[in-house]
């Protein structure tokens, strides 16, 4: 079980998709919020409906009318990859085993109480609230086989009868039913899956599908554009800086592609702590960015943000407030500022995460910007984990600092609440310390209204208020997502579109690189 | 007059330091004839064993320069000439030198089994292969040198064996073959006076056994009285007086040969006299005239400009100072010596 | 008798090595040292000349046995604590020149240690004592200001003399003096101590292994074989009619230069063996693996020293006959 | 000898517990909660009380370590907070793919130093001395990973003829793990087309990893060398008629070794620092990469046990080092001046 | 006491004179005035940055993106990074970081590294000794590289707590190398004789002990120099270093390698800079180890 075997003997290409990873993926469904993990858990299991709300493991649902019971009804027949029949007992054991590790994306089905068998093929689910997203979220319920996951529990573990839930084994192995099936796991180095024969939505019309996907450990840009040119490398890391994709695309038979996952790269301010804890010394701050000027070298292929959701989001504002490149108003706001007589000795501290490179030219830029106009701006580089610690509290919180934020939900009301709401506050989602009650309240209300399009407009609404009343954050960017693929041999429906397009196509984490949707071409 | 085994004309040795040449050796003369003791006296530095191992040629060639004219004789063979073969017979079959340090000069990574097995392989006279052979020749030599146990000296490393032991070691070394001329650096010097007492006396028996010629260099006259035949003084790179044991010290002649006799402290007493204080003159810049100058009682200007040639002041006894000029015909290169 | 200056009664040091393993290197010394002597101390290397001077200038806490320096002991329990006084009153001369100057400080340094700490003479007068003591030993003045790199051996054990001199001593201990140096200086340097010792009214334990150098500046000789006293007597006595077989050996191998010297040493004992490892000292007489005379009552008994005429006295066995 | 070595080795031990107390006291003692930054903000607290209980957060300091300790001298060094595995499984597998490369790199070293540094002694201030001489202070001067991205560049972009990436070619299999030295695995194996690829891949790292280390050893050889011929005991040698060629491999060069050994063992050692930037760079998936990370994350139970496995190979190759030089002179082993 | 001086008519040597046979054996060695020729233009650059870098303020904050990733030209002679900054303005005030850097670690690492080894050295064989040296040999135990890599990485990543780190690791090299002079030195007769007049402990340790100590120490500072900026800019390149937008030698070449080898010049001229730096302290530390060899024959 390794790649050779996927290799033929006449010399031609392996039928092998290989990507970058920028670690070893976790493939477990319980534990995952990456991009490398999502694609993993997303074609080595199952969910009930895909992202964009068609249906696969359930043929069809219904929801109460008050919103707090939904009811999927599932195919019949579908194998997991041990063999087991996948029923309802089986989605049951996956929803409580996601709930009671609590990591990854459960905290999104806070509110659903439970998940009931009605019968073999019938599951119900309980929420606590109306959740107007309910079905925005339920992709992020993978199925797995009870059976298998319960014989390779490790017995003394924290989850009692349940050991450790098979943690440990879930690292490695797979036990869904999803196209590919885990064939090996190299730690740090690489994992490789195979396809599963016995999909239950069968190969027909996809026999170009790779045979294999291999997510390969690689970090320097350098080692991949060597990859990339050996065809040792399909598709790229998507985290590059633009001046890399240059290099990338000169390679022959490697092209571009731009996705989005709704990525938005926000500045978000401490409204907490002085100087920043004045509204309009904020928007002076948001006068100082120079969006424009970022679009091309910092966020290869992004878009101008407008307002705090991106525009890819069901529920976008359009026409929100929005504040422009703009020195003198910038002067003005700062004069209208508690700290007009101030602001020159007060030091603002900046803090940029080190992984990503190119945001120093961002926030390179704001610090020359702000020395125009007399404000000290130090910036300190650091790692992700001194970051989250720091936005903990809004004492150390730093005055400003820079993040994208991927939601996890196509829906504006429920990314408006991530972001503003007091219950991810002091997280990398919500670092601004904006919180209030009020705004709460009318975050939690837009949550629950049931209809899609109330539903929206309550947080278009929302959208203008926290920009024009509040200004916690300056959203800069709505980022694309470049990819350098091979695209002499592979076919990628992302990449067409595109290319046919121009435009950025929404993705759900981990959809982009559905592998049944790639073709590839051994032979080309 | 027998024949000269060992002849060194005009030798002149200079060693290459970071200020300059220094010459360790200048224009020397001096021979040994064969069966002949002789000795080499000097105070430390004045550049014996420079001289002696220019003679075994195992000096760094990079690190010297060598005089136009010097000729090192031996049998009528002038070693500076010689090639990497004779050379290495000369070492094998001829002459052989004994150490100064008895504890540098062996490596002290090997045991002195393998050391001795080594020169005895190399040697010529043993069959590579008879082991045995080879192993009984050291034993032998060993012994001579009254060792008792020779097996366990011989799986030992150097270090574990006290100077004295040493020193036999190298002597047992150096006669492990038959050599025609034994050049002994002062052994002993660093021992002390009972064990001193018996590796000259061990010296003498293996010279006078076998009829070779022996080289003694030391600083103290009172040991080549005791061991050898013909006396060289040497100070600052010069001979500076050169004769027959009993005459030097009957009759001393050179000012620094005089001093250095008064100032060896009698058992009889009687104080110890002034002695020759002050040091020898750097050899990188040697003074231009008489070497001895600074420290000599009988300087005059002439000595300090004009280097002294060599003066016969008595039958067989050579000496190089002005004092004795009228004594006797200077003598041309070559005829320096006592014939 | 107040005559006495220093008196070691039975001395011991040993030193460790390895488990219940001991260098015996001072083994039950007694030796007094009358003011105005010098007490020549010979013996081979390796015997404890060295260690016995150590043990004295409190180098070494001992392992037994008792220092009176006039009037004050030391003993096991004072350790290695020597009163200021005595630490002004004796010095030492080390054996090698070249690791007895700090080569990093100038003469003058070098020399104004000893009188700053004793406070010698004021401060501001240092300089002038410093010239006094150089005056002393006969060097030029402008040595205050050079380095112990840039002067020859003997000069460099004139200023460990001069130093020996700076606090005005009664009694310097001189180890080895002039062993590495050539004779010609030697000379010097010994005609030096011995006019030292005349002005200053000095007091001198003199170690060497020469016996040559011996005989001209003691007036009392003591040899020491294996960590102890096998002999000791007036030099005269000494060189007229030495008893002990080692000391005949010791005095017999010396090569000399003129005939009369020749007369002196015995003829009648060989040199033999070496000197064993003090760590295994044969049992009995300690001598006795390399005495010509050796009887059955040597191996099995160690001898006590005797008094054979006023002044002199043997360890060994022969003399009891 | 025997005894020295377990004289060394204990000696060891007492030292490794040491850097691991320091180690780990400075792991612990970080501001934040551990768990809570591994699990991410959106875990529950019971999923972060877990953790922190099984990481023994709970319990004061001394206790802590004690626990710890006693884990891992059962083997086990805790859960890393990054791959959620076992730490010992994650060096289980990482281990080899390092001590593969510092191995080779050693080896570069070791044969390259003596090679060149007695070629330029023979030949002292000829053309191959000089040349020597200048890529010895190039090798001090230019960092391993500048080397490593220079190899990378001229072999990976430019001139494509050794492999730059990864322990093996895609689609070479490699071979059933014995050792985990792939090279070595594949020979016992018979499988030499893999055994040629690992050792291709092998190159050029290994090369980056030893050039500066050859070069200043080869340098030091030289020294030792030459020093060592001025030598009384060389001089002796030579005036018994030993030819030269005796008199150099074998009298000169024994003696010269050991100060150059101690010098090799250090530089070895240091390899394991250096193989961090090196395994980054030609993407070499081992266990100094997986250090780097879990420094940058700070994946407590990973960084500690990565840091005391450094430990003990430092201290490993001290002890072969010293043992070696043991071998080599008979003053250590015997005990004795030296 | 001058007068005395005068009245014997000699002056004390001058410190000027000693100083030209230093210099005199120092510059009859060319690599040893390469060396110092290189380090007084590192100093330079460190010292009068703002003055001799063409673009002093590309040091700082400043973008200029349509300057980005330029070629060296004749403007530009380095080049321009990603964020338009001018690569030779960088390295010219990398030299200030790398530099400062290397005096903060040796100004703190070694007269602790000597006291230590010194008080160790001296009472060797006593508690002091024992306590020091296992100290020492638990700090040796690691790479110090991986040393300061796992110090740096669990404070919080910047330059203060970067030099913290490498002082750490740094230490313990002085300590074991004054040690085993100190031992060594402690036999001398010159140490015994201060003792035996009574001199004060400080005395001993400071006047007599250390200067004969301090010339491997100096020769051992001036090649360190070299080798801290080399373990600062390997800490930096890994990531654990100088914060943006100060410029440093290893970030500039860890961010310019991920842009190889398109451009090229992003990691080229930082690394020929590291090793021009390190090059010149090395040339300078064997020549003054020469030079005090020499000063000592
Ligand atoms: N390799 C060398 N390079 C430079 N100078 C040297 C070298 N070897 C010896 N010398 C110098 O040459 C002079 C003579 O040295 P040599 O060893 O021949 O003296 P020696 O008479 O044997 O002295 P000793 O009695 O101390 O053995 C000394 O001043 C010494 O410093
Ligand atoms: N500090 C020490 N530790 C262990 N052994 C020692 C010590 N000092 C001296 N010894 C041993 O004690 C014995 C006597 O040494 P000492 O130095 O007193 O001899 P010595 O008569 O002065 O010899 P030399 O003539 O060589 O100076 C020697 O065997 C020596 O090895
Ligand atoms: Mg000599
Ligand atoms: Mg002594």
């Amino acid at each position: 079980g390794d790649p050779a075997d996927a290799q033929t003997g006449d010399g031609t290409r392996p039928s092998i998709i290989r990507f970058s990873a920028d670690s070893t993926p976790k493939i477990d469904p319980a534990v995952i919020t990456d991009l490398v993990g999502s694609v993993c858990v997303e074609n080595l299991y199952d969910n009930l409906t895909y992202p964009d709300e068609t249906p696969n493991l359930a043929t069809d649902w219904e929801a109460s009318p008050d919103g707090l019971e939904y009811t999927f009804h599932l195919k019949e027949g579908v194998k997991f990859h041990s063999g087991n029949d996948l029923t309802a007992s089986d989605v049951v054991f996956s929803f409580n085993r996601f709930k009671t590790i609590g990591q990854g994306f459960a905290y999104l089905f806070d509110t659903v109480e439970e998940c009931v068998a009605d019968d073999d093929y019938t599951v119900r689910f309980v929420l606590a609230e109306p959740l107007g997203s309910f079905m925005g979220i339920i992709w992020h319920l993978y199925i797995l086989d009870e059976e298998t996951v319960m014989a390779n529990i490790v017995d003394d573990g924290t989850y009692g009868e349940y050991g450790d839930y098979a943690m440990a084994w879930l690292l490695d192995n797979d036990a869904g039913s999803g196209p590919y099936t885990a064939t090996e796991m190299v730690h740090s180095d690489y994992f490789l899956a195979s396809r599963f024969p016995d999909w239950h939505m069968g190969w027909e019309g996809r026999e170009n599908a790779p045979e294999q996907f291999q997510a390969i450990y690689l970090t320097e840009p350098s080692t991949q554009q060597t990859m990339m040119a050996n065809q040792e490398l399909e598709i790229s890391s998507p985290w590059f800086a633009p001046e890399n994709y240059e290099a990338l695309d000169e390679i022959e038979g490697v092209e571009l592609a731009f996705t989005t996952w709704a990525c938005t790269q926000y500045i978000f301010f401490n409204t907490q702590a002085a100087p920043t804890d004045d509204l309009n010394y904020r928007k002076a701050l948001s006068c100082l960015l120079d969006y424009e000027s970022f679009l091309g070298p910092v966020f290869y292929g992004a878009e101008r943000s407008v307002g705090p959701v991106s525009s890819a989001i069901n529920g976008h504002n359009d026409s929100c407030t929005t504040y422009n490149y703009d020195i003198e108003q910038a002067k003005e706001y700062l004069a209208q500022s508690r700290y007009a007589d101030t602001y020159q000795d007060i030091e603002l501290e900046c803090f940029l995460l080190d992984s990503a490179p190119a945001l120093e030219k961002m926030m390179l830029s704001l610090q020359a910007n702000c020395a125009q106009v007399g404000i000290t701006m130090n910036i300190r580089k650091g790692p992700w984990l001194t970051y989250q610690e720091q936005i903990s509290n809004p004492d150390s919180a730093p005055n400003v600092s820079t993040c994208n934020i991927t939601p996890s939900v196509n829906d504006a009301a429920s990314v408006m609440r991530t972001l503003f709401g007091s219950a991810t506050q002091g997280t990398f989602e919500n670092p601004t310390w904006v919180s209030t009650p009020e705004l709460d309240e009318r975050l939690d209300t837009a949550v629950t209204i049931l209809d899609t399009d109330e539903r929206n407009a309550a947080a278009m609404e929302l959208q203008d208020y926290v920009m024009a009343e509040l200004c916690a954050s300056a959203p800069v960017a709505d980022m694309a997502n470049p990819y350098a693929y091979q695209s002499t041999y592979i076919d990628w429906p992302v990449a067409d579109y595109y290319n046919e397009t121009g435009e950025l196509k929404y993705y759900a984490l981990g959809m982009d690189m559905y592998m049944p949707d790639i073709s590839i071409y051994t032979d080309r | 007059m027998d024949e000269k085994l060992l002849d060194i004309q005009d030798l002149s040795v200079w060693y290459k330091t970071y200020r300059g040449f220094a010459e360790v050796v200048d224009h020397i003369n001096l021979y040994v004839g064969k069966g002949e003791k002789i000795g080499l006296v000097g105070e430390s530095g004045c550049g014996k064993t420079t001289t002696m191992k220019m003679v075994m040629r195992t000096l760094d060639e990079r690190g010297i320069k060598v005089g136009e004219g010097s000729k090192l004789l031996f049998g009528g063979e002038d070693i500076l000439a010689m090639d990497a073969k004779a050379l290495l017979d000369l070492r094998r079959r001829k002459i052989s030198m004994i150490s100064q340090s008895p504890m540098a000069a062996l490596n002290p990574v090997f045991t002195i089994g393998q050391q001795m097995m080594d020169v005895l392989k190399y040697s010529g006279q043993f069959d590579k292969h008879d082991k045995k052979g080879m192993l009984d020749a050291a034993r032998k030599a060993i012994d001579s040198v009254m060792i008792p146990d020779p097996d366990r000296i011989l799986n030992s490393y150097p270090h574990q064996l006290s100077g004295g032991m040493r020193q036999r070691i190298c002597i047992a070394t150096s006669l492990l073959t038959p050599r025609q001329l034994l050049i002994a650096d002062e052994p002993g010097t660093a021992l002390d006076v009972t064990v001193q007492g018996q590796i000259h006396k061990l010296l003498r028996r293996l010279v006078e056994e076998e009829k070779r010629s022996l080289i003694m260099i030391t600083h103290s006259l009172g040991v080549v009285r005791e061991l050898v035949d013909r006396i060289y003084v040497m100070y600052a790179g010069n001979i500076v007086e050169n004769c027959d044991t009993a005459e030097l010290f009957k009759n001393p002649l050179h000012p620094y040969t005089q001093g250095l006799l008064a100032c060896v402290p009698r058992l009889t007493g009687g104080g110890i006299s002034a002695g020759i204080y002050g040091y020898i003159p750097s050899y990188v810049n040697p003074p231009k005239g008489c070497r001895f100058f600074n420290r000599c009682p009988h300087c005059t200007e002439r000595c300090k400009q004009e280097k002294p040639g060599t003066y016969m002041a008595a039958e067989n006894h050579a000496v190089s100072c002005f004092l004795y000029e009228d004594k006797g015909p200077a003598k041309e290169r070559g005829d320096g010596h006592v014939e | 008798m107040s005559n006495e200056l220093l008196t070691l009664k039975n001395l011991k040091q040993y030193f460790p090595v390895g488990k219940d393993r001991f260098v015996r290197a001072v083994d039950g010394v007694d030796l007094t040292i009358n003011h105005g002597d010098v007490m020549g101390l010979v013996g081979e290397s390796g015997s404890g000349k060295s260690t016995i001077a150590y043990t004295v200038m409190g180098m070494y806490g001992m392992t037994g046995g008792e220092i009176d320096f006039e009037g004050e002991v030391f003993t096991k329990e004072t350790k290695r604590k020597r009163s200021m006084k005595f630490r002004r009153e004796a010095q030492i001369v080390f054996q090698d020149p070249g690791s007895s100057l700090n080569p990093y400080q100038d003469v003058r340094s070098i020399l104004s240690l000893p009188l700053k700490v004793h406070k010698v003479v004021p401060k501001n007068e240092i300089d002038d004592k410093i010239l006094e003591i150089l005056e002393m030993v006969e060097l030029p003045a402008d040595f205050m200001y050079k380095s112990p790199n840039s002067i020859g051996g003997g000069e460099k054990q004139l200023v460990s003399i001069a130093r020996a001199l700076c606090c005005n001593p009664k009694f310097i201990i001189l180890d080895e003096p002039t062993s590495s140096l050539d004779v010609s200086i030697q000379a010097k340097i010994i005609n030096m101590l011995i006019k030292l010792k005349k002005e200053q009214n000095l007091t001198y334990m003199f170690i060497t292994h020469d016996m040559g150098v011996m005989r001209n500046v003691s007036n009392r000789v003591a040899i020491m074989y294996l960590g102890k006293i096998c002999e000791i007597a007036p030099t005269e006595t000494f060189y007229r009619n030495p008893l002990h077989p080692y000391t005949q050996m010791l005095l017999s191998s010396i090569p000399v230069v003129s005939e009369e010297d020749e007369t002196i040493k015995p003829k009648a004992v060989e040199c033999v063996g070496e000197i064993p490892s003090p760590v295994n000292v044969p049992t009995g007489c300690s001598f006795h693996t390399r005495c010509p005379y050796k009887c059955e009552r040597c191996t099995k008994e160690d001898p006590v020293m005797r008094e054979v005429e006023p002044g002199h006295t043997v360890r060994c066995h022969l003399i009891d006959k | 000898m025997l005894r020295y070595i377990l004289k060394r080795l204990l000696q060891g031990v007492f030292v490794l517990i040491g850097v691991s107390i320091v180690i780990f006291c400075l792991s612990r003692i970080i501001p934040g909660d551990p768990a809570r930054l591994a699990l991410g903000q959106h875990a529950t607290q019971e999923a972060v009380d877990n953790l922190s209980k099984q990481m023994y957060l709970d319990k004061p300091l001394p206790v802590q370590y004690i626990l710890w300790f006693r884990d891992v001298l059962h083997g086990d060094f805790g859960i890393s907070l990054s791959t959620r595995r076992s730490v010992t499984e994650d060096m289980k597998q990482l281990l080899p793919a390092t001590f593969e490369l510092i191995f080779w790199s050693a080896l570069f070293m070791v044969g390259g130093s003596l090679i060149l540094g007695r070629a330029a002694a023979r030949h002292r201030d000829g053309i191959l001395d000089s040349i020597i001489r200048v890529f010895s202070y190039i090798g001090i001067a230019v960092p391993s990973f500048v080397v490593a991205i220079v190899l990378l560049v001229i072999f990976g972009n430019l001139w494509q003829v050794i492999p730059t990436l990864g322990r093996l070619s895609t689609g070479v299999a490699p071979p059933d793990t014995i050792t985990g030295f792939y090279v070595l695995d594949a020979l016992v194996q018979g499988q030499f087309s893999t055994a040629w690829d690992a050792f291709l891949h092998l190159l050029l790292p290994a090369f980056a990893l030893s050039l500066g280390g050859m070069f200043q050893d080869a340098r030091l050889m030289r020294s030792a060398l030459t020093d060592n011929m001025g030598k009384e005991y060389m001089c002796v040698s030579r005036s018994y008629g030993l030819p030269e060629k005796v008199l150099m491999n074998r009298y000169l060069f024994k003696p010269s070794s050991t100060s150059v050994i101690t010098v090799m063992g250090m530089d070895i050692a240091s390899m394991v620092g250096n193989a961090f930037m090196v395994e980054q760079v030609f993407n070499w998936p081992g266990f100094s990469k997986y250090g780097a990370n879990a420094m940058i994350t700070k994946d407590l139970n990973s960084v500690c046990a990565v840091v005391l496995v450094i430990g003990a190979t430092f201290l490993v190759v001290n002890l072969i080092v010293d043992v070696i030089n043991a071998m080599v002179d008979p003053r250590i082993r015997l005990g004795g001046d030296l | 006491m001058d007068a005395a001086k005068k009245k014997k008519g000699f002056l004390k040597p001058s410190t000027r004179e000693n100083f030209c046979i230093y210099w005199y054996n120092f510059r009859s060695n060319k690599l040893s005035m390469v060396g110092l020729a290189i380090v007084v233009i590192s100093l330079i650059f460190a010292i009068f940055a703002p003055y001799v870098a063409p673009f002093p303020e590309h040091a700082g904050a400043y973008v200029d993106l349509a300057n980005a990733g330029v070629a060296p030209n004749a403007t530009f002679w380095f080049g321009t990074d990603v964020t338009g900054r001018d690569i030779l303005s960088r390295v010219i005030f990398g030299f200030r970081g790398a530099l400062k850097m290397a005096v903060v670690v040796l100004a703190i690492s070694v007269p602790v590294g000597t006291f230590l080894g010194l008080l160790a050295g001296y009472y060797h064989h006593t508690w002091v000794d024992t306590v020091i040296m296992r100290m020492t040999d638990i700090f040796l135990a690691l790479p110090s590289l991986v040393l300061a890599m796992t110090i740096a990485s669990l404070m919080e990543p910047n330059m203060t707590n970067t030099m913290i780190a490498v002082t750490l690791s740094w230490w313990p090299w002085y300590t074991r190398l004054v040690y085993s002079m100190a031992t060594g030195y402690s036999k001398e007769y010159f140490i015994k004789n201060a003792e035996l007049v009574g001199a004060s402990r400080a005395h001993i340790l400071f006047k007599e002990l250390l200067p004969n100590c301090l010339s491997p120490v100096l020769t051992k500072m001036a090649l360190d120099v070299g080798w801290v900026i080399l373990l600062g800019a390997s800490l930096s390149f890994i990531g654990l270093g100088e914060q943006p937008p100060t410029p440093s030698f290893g970030t500039m070449i860890s961010e310019g390698s991920t842009y190889m080898p398109d451009y090229w010049w992003m990691t080229a001229f930082p690394a020929l800079a590291i090793v021009f730096v390190i090059l010149g302290f090395n040339f300078l530390g064997d020549g003054i180890r020469d030079m005090l060899d020499r000063g000592k024959q």
